[in-house]
């Protein structure tokens, strides 16, 4: 099997999930593009762990605890957002409205 | 050579490509990036939120399936447990409580979906430029493993874990901490008062 | 003495201010009395600091770093924690040590809206060691932290002190340096990949610095962020388009942040917006960043891009001084105009410098540290009358002499100053730029110079017409009904007072001996001069 | 000695007197009057001293011949100021390239006294060869007996070269330059430093009555003051950089003292007018002295540009375009056509002001400055044996159509000041054909002439209620205020050129100087058409000022109230200014007057006028009867037709003639609406902007220049205006708000400036991310 395979896929997914975050609106949906994002390096991360020795696993189990902590206090404020202004829709969160 | 070549020449040894083709691993890969990739493509493009979270599962289960293909079997448990387990609950109890649509909608994505495909792409392209450029050919050796890995597979984990309660062991702690303080926050936000 | 200074007064000087504000974090925020001490306090704490180290300076030896202190830092990619002041660094640090406390003691009963002095003094503290920081980091990633760091204060000052737009500055002014930033990192980097050991006496001077350089052959690759290293290094191995596109990031970088003339409009918005405080420092001290980055870091580590990107820095450098100043004559906010004068005189500093000789740099380096006192005094005038009037349309003011003259009357030293009247600080900035680009260094393109030179100084007609504008308008004549007894316009207070007379004294002592920078700053631009061939 | 050393310190005296006032003033009895006045004498009587001292010091010279001498009169400057006249003192090498101008130069003075024919002199003064001086130098023997001996006298003075004393210190060191400030003492400056000290001195004393119970009482003395010390310093720059420095500092002066009274608007509008004028002439004078900086070798010297100019080591391409552009700098400060428009509005500051600063001292800056650089204008516009040049003909036409301009003023001041507008273009003349010590001679008369008339007019307002205007509120004044008539009366006398005031001598020299009529000797050029014009701008001098004493002081008082004499502190001055003006005129009587005793004649040209390597080879015209009679009666009919007209209603049919006469009443528009080339001028540049006749007579009133300014200045503002709106709003601007949307439209623009912000920034960042890493791996990698 070839790096690049791996890599490629994650390249893949990452942009992907970058293109989610710009686009989507619903909040909940960013979310699951930044996961995919997550996703994305965390592949490169056990990609070469094979070569460069367990850290990069450690690592990658780091990037998922973080991911899941990150989607609670992500949701907790969506969830915060929607009760304030019964919309998780991101355009009306125009606090830096020019 | 460019230069991101350069970084990497210094922590990876390039490998010369002699072939240990291995067909079902090949095959494996190639079935489930194909629908990891489709997969993905719905999750951003769906107009059903709980259908993009079912989509995000998929993906999911493809990239810690990629794990056991990468042999770090111990991750990929813990990517099946974590994501499949909670963080998709959560998503999912996230979408009810916000009332998203349940059904179809055309109003997720806003008016940038032009510059978001151009930037994807654009981004797409250096990164496989870059990818190519640099490993070419190279083939995936398990050299790092070598040492740690018999016959059995408990030696990586093994050896994961003395990494993790050896050299990682207080970045390990400040982890803790930091999910405890996620686990705080998130309760004092979504406390209702 | 001498020992202690230096190791560790370089650290202390920067680090005083954040000290101060972790000590603040401590304090209740009811304790105004003690959070406003400390916030007095540890910038005094830092100025005396540097009082010491400036006393203690070897100023027959300004062109070399003194009280070097260089610790590992990153070894992974070989970035060290080294600080260094010369003649260059020197003025800009005593500005910033100036400014400040002025500010704080402005501050003592101008804390704007919403109150909250606790907050606000601390970032203010903060923003003050990145400030100093930046001028005294000698290794590129050290100068891209503080750098970087100086956005998050100001951010915040814009964005919760500020005005009616204020979130819309805020964002503006952070994306906009954010945006510049990035592509000088990237140089930054390219840099650290590419360049390699130069040869001769550069080598041997490379060798000297020790450390991994100690016995490095010519053409080894340098894997280096040390500036001093770098610049020995000249860029060697470089092809040299590529070098024109890192100075290019660098160029972003540094240009925004002057800001230069396409990249300027985050300026106005920025500093209409802030409060009066967050202007000053600003005016004085941030835009500042750019310019010496410029002077420390594209030229001399890139003296060839240097030249090749010279005659276009000197085109929008003069672009600049014109546009500003047509700018500053559309203006009705008085803020507003005196932002856009900001954009005119940094074209004076650029064009100095765009001509890479040594008289172009020291009239830059001179230029920045008048157009701190002067463009600093100026809005804080203008914040004391949007205190006193609540408006600052120049339409509706008038009479300022009148209704307040002393006031009146440092408005109007002020505005002489920024128009450069000789003996007074302003004109040493201007005229030995304008005088630098009749002879531009060897092989740049003299008569392109020449005409910018001609234009430069036709400029200063402009800025005359503005300056004496804005205070036709709102110094003379009789103030307009609606202030015509307001109780709320009162003369120049005590705290005011103790805030401006020291910048006046600076500005005409500057103007009387501009010797105290020029021959500071002098040998320590000269070198650099030499080394891009001026 | 000690004195030309120390000369600094009288500038330093009034600067502290400045601060004293400034910070003390309000709290003295006198409101800090008295502070000015003790400074400025004081400085006065230092000035004196080293005038005396300068006398002396010039007497007891060493007598020296040929370029040695030249090269040790220099011997007082110091070297860390000038170099090249360091070399010089030590007289060396460079002495060879000395040599020959020297003997060219002496024997072209002998020449110029001993022949009668001034081509052949200025041919000896000018060019440097050993030849021709030599073939000049036995030529004056041979001449006519009733010259020679003046001749050889005179030769005897000129060879002692003069011994300039320049002290400096270290200002700043720039790059590899030192860059020093100092003092320069010669003639010309001790002259200045008296006239300056002098008229001030006289001013403050007017004005502690004038400006009695003023509502800036203080800050105005203040400004006095600061205005003499900013004047001394300039005139004692040992650099040019000083003089950039003096220059806009009494610029700045000017322009407080015209704004003293800035609650008026047209005050405050007249100061802006004045400050903005003079820095577009500021242009011309950053770039030249840059040009000549370098012209020097990098050197700010005052001596080292004027010896290397004087030598011919400087090339004549780049003299030429300093001294253009110098020129439009003396344009605006000395009140020159076409940026003269400045000076008859400045006269809304007080009048003391007036007298001082755009009369006598501010006003001639320019006029000095190109006197202290005459080498760079004597080469670059190769004044000798021309005869026109950019110098003097601005100067001619400056002279004649201000006095024109100034018949029909009804403000006594307008007509004054348009009468100095003429005044500095005789100076600018004089300088521009070659006459320097005519052109200083006359600054020296005018000054106290002058200053005397305006003071005087000052006097005639006190009276009259502030009120300037001489043909609606005065008149009849002769009785009431004799005083005041009397010193305006000799003070006219002198300016129209009456023998033997003042006026007339320096004048004669002027005219002398332009070397066109015919049996002139020595002049440096033949400026014909400068003759004629001089003349004309002299008969009418001559004629308005006899207007202005008609109105003023005879007839019937038309003003209101019961006008009075004004007390001593106004008459004093104006007493002493008059009678200055009558007699100053001995100091330089012509070298022809050989009945006089020995050592009478020329003695300002021989204290003030500079010999030596620093200044040109510049030869002097000699005294011509016939033209002197000319001018004089130029003079005489001048005043006596004005005199018909107004006093005896001579050529009554003249009278009202522009009521009825339409070509009559076309000319006299022609002056009142100040010469219609603007009206040409604005027709055809801005015409088809104006629409209708109606607005155009509105057009048609307003002074041209002023036009054209106003014009600049609105589309200056309007430009700006247009480019922030557009340019710096929309496209700019635009851009950002925009970024990341490829939506075209300002609607769509607005739209996304209104929403989803927070991912048009991630967008943005991920786009810049993409293109930055495409930049690192593909162009650098």
């Amino acid at each position: 099997m070839f790096l690049n395979q791996f890599l490629l896929l994650s390249a893949i997914l990452f942009t992907i999930g970058v293109y989610g975050v710009i686009v989507r609106k619903n909040g909940v949906l960013v979310l699951m593009s930044i996961e995919l994002v997550l996703n994305a390096v965390n592949i490169n991360l056990i990609v070469f762990s094979t070569y460069w020795g367990v850290a990069g696993q450690v690592f990658a189990l780091f990037t998922i605890a973080i991911a899941a902590a990150e989607v609670g206090v992500g949701l907790a404020i969506v969830l915060l957002i929607y009760r304030n202004q019964r919309s998780v829709d991101i355009d009306e969160l125009d606090e830096m409205k020019g | 050579m460019n230069s991101a070549a350069l970084i990497i020449a210094e922590v990876v040894p390039l490998v010369t490509p002699e072939t240990t083709f291995d067909a079902p691993a090949n095959v494996v890969f190639a079935v489930q990036a194909v629908v990891m990739i489709f997969a993905a493509l719905r999750v951003v493009t769906t107009k059903n939120v709980v259908h993009a979270a079912l989509w995000l599962v998929v993906v999911l289960g493809g990239v810690g399936l990629n794990y056991i293909l990468l042999q770090a079997e111990f991750v990929a448990v813990t990517q099946f447990l974590v994501y499949l387990g909670a963080v998709i609950v959560l998503f999912l109890f996230g979408v009810m409580l916000t009332r998203a649509p349940l059904g179809v909608s055309d109003d997720l994505d806003n008016n940038q979906k032009k510059i978001g495909i151009g930037v994807g792409v654009a981004l797409l392209a250096v990164l496989s430029y870059a990818l190519i450029e640099t490993f070419g050919r190279s083939e995936l050796t398990f050299a790092a493993y070598e040492g740690v890995a018999g016959p059995n597979t408990n030696g990586r984990t093994q050896a994961v874990s003395d990494a993790i309660f050896g050299q990682y062991l207080i970045p390990f702690e400040m982890l803790s901490l930091l999910l405890l303080a996620a686990l705080i926050g998130a309760i004092v936000l979504a406390r209702r008062d | 003495m001498m020992n202690f200074l230096n190791d560790w007064g370089l650290v202390l000087t920067i680090f005083l201010p954040l000290a101060g504000a972790l000590v603040m974090m401590a304090i209740p925020k009811q304790s105004e009395g003690a959070i406003k001490l400390v916030a007095l306090g540890a910038p005094l704490a830092a100025a005396a600091m540097g009082i010491l180290l400036m006393l203690n300076f070897d100023y027959g030896d300004s062109e070399n770093l003194q009280f070097m202190v260089n610790r590992n830092w990153i070894e992974l990619i070989n970035s060290n924690f080294i600080l260094g002041l010369d003649g260059l660094s020197l003025p800009l640090l005593a500005l910033t040590l100036f400014i400040v406390p002025l500010v704080v003691i402005y501050s003592w009963q101008h804390v704007p809206n919403p109150g909250n002095p606790k907050a606000f003094f601390t970032l203010m503290l903060i923003l003050e060691t990145a400030m100093i920081g930046s001028f005294l980091a000698q290794d590129l990633i050290l100068f891209f932290v503080f750098f970087e760091v100086t956005l998050l204060p100001m951010y915040f000052l814009i964005g919760v002190w500020g005005g009616e737009q204020r979130r819309y500055a805020s964002i503006k002014f952070f994306l906009y340096t954010l945006f510049g930033s990035a592509f000088m990192i990237v140089a930054f980097v390219a840099l650290y990949f590419l360049a390699k050991a130069p040869t001769g006496i550069a080598l041997e001077q490379l060798r000297a610095l020790g450390g991994s350089y100690a016995d490095m052959q010519a053409g080894d690759p340098l894997r280096s962020f040390g500036m001093q290293a770098l610049t020995y290094s000249g860029a060697a191995g470089i092809a040299k388009t590529t070098a024109i596109v890192i100075f290019g990031g660098m160029f972003l970088g540094f240009g925004i942040k002057v800001p230069m003339f396409p990249f300027h409009t985050w300026l106005p918005d920025a500093h209409t917006q802030a409060p009066t405080q967050g202007s000053v420092i600003l005016a004085a001290v941030l835009l500042k960043l750019g310019t010496y980055g410029f002077i420390r870091i594209a030229i001399p580590i890139l003296p060839v891009a240097a030249r090749a990107w010279a005659p276009i820095i000197g085109i929008l450098a003069v672009i600049g001084i014109i546009y500003g100043a047509l700018g500053c004559l559309a203006q009705t906010d008085m803020k507003r105009l005196i932002a856009f004068s900001s954009v005119s005189h940094m074209g004076y500093t650029m064009l100095g410098i765009s001509t890479l000789t040594a008289f172009g740099l020291n009239a830059a380096v001179f230029g920045m540290v008048a157009h701190g006192l002067i463009t600093g005094l100026l809005f804080f005038i203008a914040g004391s009358v949007k205190e006193r009037y609540h408006t600052l349309d120049i339409k509706r003011l008038g009479g300022l002499l009148v209704s307040a003259p002393k006031m009146g009357w440092i408005l109007g030293f002020a505005t002489m100053a920024s128009l450069g009247l000789p003996g007074l600080a302003g004109f040493w900035g201007e005229f030995p730029a304008i005088l630098a680009a009749y002879e531009p260094a060897v092989g740049l393109n003299v008569a392109l110079f020449r005409t910018l030179m001609v234009l430069a100084a036709v400029g200063t007609v402009l800025a005359a017409g503005y300056l004496l504008w804005l205070y036709q308008r709102t110094a003379f004549g009789t103030p307009s009904e609606e202030f015509e007894n307001d109780p709320n316009i009162t003369d120049v207070n005590k705290f005011e007072w103790l805030a401006w007379s020291p910048i006046i004294a600076g500005i005409v002592i500057l103007g009387f001996f501009p010797g105290l920078i020029f021959n500071v700053a002098g040998p320590a631009v000269e070198v650099i001069a030499r080394t891009v061939g001026g | 000695m000690w004195f030309f050393t120390h000369v600094w310190i009288i500038p330093a005296l009034m600067a502290l007197s400045f601060l004293l006032i400034l910070f003390f003033g309000k709290k003295m009895p006198k409101k800090g009057a008295e502070i000015g006045i003790v400074f400025v004498g004081a400085a006065f009587v230092l000035a004196l001293l080293t005038g005396g001292n300068w006398i002396a010091w010039s007497n007891n010279n060493p007598e020296g011949h040929g370029p040695a001498a030249e090269g040790a009169a220099l011997a007082n400057v110091d070297p860390s100021c000038s170099s090249v006249a360091a070399e010089a003192a030590a007289v060396g090498e460079g002495v060879e390239h000395v040599e020959g101008k020297t003997e060219g130069k002496t024997a072209g003075k002998k020449a110029g006294e001993g022949h009668n024919e001034g081509g052949h002199s200025t041919e000896g003064a000018t060019a440097a060869a050993p030849p021709i001086g030599e073939s000049a130098a036995p030529a004056a023997p041979a001449a006519p007996a009733a010259t020679e001996p003046a001749g050889a006298e005179k030769g005897g003075h000129e060879e002692v070269a003069t011994r300039p004393v320049v002290s400096c210190i270290n200002w700043f060191e720039n790059g590899d330059q030192t860059i020093s400030i100092g003092t320069l003492v010669d003639g010309q400056s001790v002259l200045l430093l008296i006239v300056v000290t002098l008229i001030s001195l006289l001013v403050h004393v007017f004005s502690t009555d004038y400006v009695h119970g003023d509502r800036r009482y203080t800050h105005y003395f203040a400004f006095l003051s600061l205005f003499t010390a900013s004047m001394l310093f300039f005139v004692l720059s040992e650099n040019t950089l000083q003089m950039i420095v003096g220059w806009e500092l009494v610029g700045v002066c000017s322009f407080a003292l015209i704004g003293h009274w800035w609650e008026e608007k047209p005050n405050s509008d007249a100061a802006l007018k004045a400050f903005l004028t003079n820095r577009v002439g500021d242009i011309g004078l950053l770039v030249g002295v840059i040009v000549l900086y370098f012209a020097a070798g990098k050197s700010f010297s005052i001596m080292d540009l004027n010896i290397l100019a004087n030598e011919g080591e400087i090339s004549h391409n780049l003299l030429l375009i300093g001294s253009l552009c110098l020129i439009t700098a003396v344009m605006s400060k000395s009140g020159q056509f076409i940026l003269h428009t400045w000076l008859p509005d400045a006269m809304a500051g007080p009048t003391p002001v007036s007298a001082l600063i755009h009369a006598a001292t501010m006003v001639v800056a320019g006029v000095y400055m190109v006197a202290r650089l005459y080498p760079v204008f004597f080469e670059g516009l190769s004044i000798s044996g021309s005869s026109v040049n950019a110098l003097s003909m601005i100067g001619a036409i400056t002279a004649l159509f201000g006095a024109m301009l100034a018949f029909v003023q009804k403000d006594i001041k307008k007509v004054l000041a348009y009468s100095t507008v003429s005044q500095l273009g005789f100076m600018v003349t004089a300088l521009g054909v070659g006459a320097w010590t005519a052109a200083l001679f006359h600054l020296f008369t005018h000054a106290f002439f002058k200053a005397c008339l305006f003071l005087g007019a000052g006097s005639l307002s006190h009276a009259c209620h502030h009120s300037f205007n001489m043909v609606d509120d005065m008149g009849g004044l002769r009785k009431i205020m004799p005083k005041t008539f009397w010193t305006y009366l000799v003070a006219t006398a002198a300016l129209a050129g009456v023998f033997p005031l003042s006026g007339f001598w320096s004048k004669d020299e002027i005219l002398a100087g332009t070397g066109s009529f015919p049996g002139t000797e020595g002049a440096n050029g033949e400026y014909h058409v400068m003759l004629v014009m001089l003349l004309l701008a002299a008969f009418c001098t001559a004629a308005y000022m006899t207007r202005t004493i008609w109105y003023a002081f005879y007839g019937e008082y038309r003003g209101h109230g019961t006008p009075h004499e004004s007390g001593p502190r106004i008459t004093t001055p104006l007493i002493i200014l008059a009678s200055l003006g009558a007699i100053a005129g001995i100091v330089n009587l012509p070298a022809a007057f050989d009945f006089l005793p020995e050592g009478t004649q020329t003695r300002f040209e021989h204290y003030v006028e500079p010999v030596g390597l620093y200044f040109p080879a510049i030869s002097h015209a000699g005294f011509n009867p016939a033209l002197a009679v000319i001018s004089v009666l130029v003079g005489l009919s001048g005043i006596g037709l004005a005199y018909l007209y107004f006093f005896k209603d001579a050529f009554a049919g003249l009278h009202g003639l522009a009521e009825r006469n339409k070509v009559a009443a076309f000319f006299k528009n022609i002056l009142v609406n100040k010469y219609y080339f603007d009206w040409l001028y604005t027709t055809v540049i801005v015409g088809f902007v104006k629409g209708p006749l109606a607005r155009a007579a509105n057009w048609f009133s307003a002074n041209v220049i002023d036009g054209t300014v106003n014009l600049v200045g609105k589309t200056a503002v309007g430009s700006g205006s247009w480019v922030y709106k557009n340019v710096d709003q929309k496209v700019v601007d635009g851009a950002v708000n925009g970024a990341g949307s490829s939506a075209s439209g300002v609607g769509a623009m607005l739209r996304l400036t209104q929403t989803g912000r927070i991912q048009q920034y991630a967008a943005l960042f991920f786009a810049a991310v993409a293109i930055l890493a495409g930049v690192f791996v593909v162009v650098i990698g």
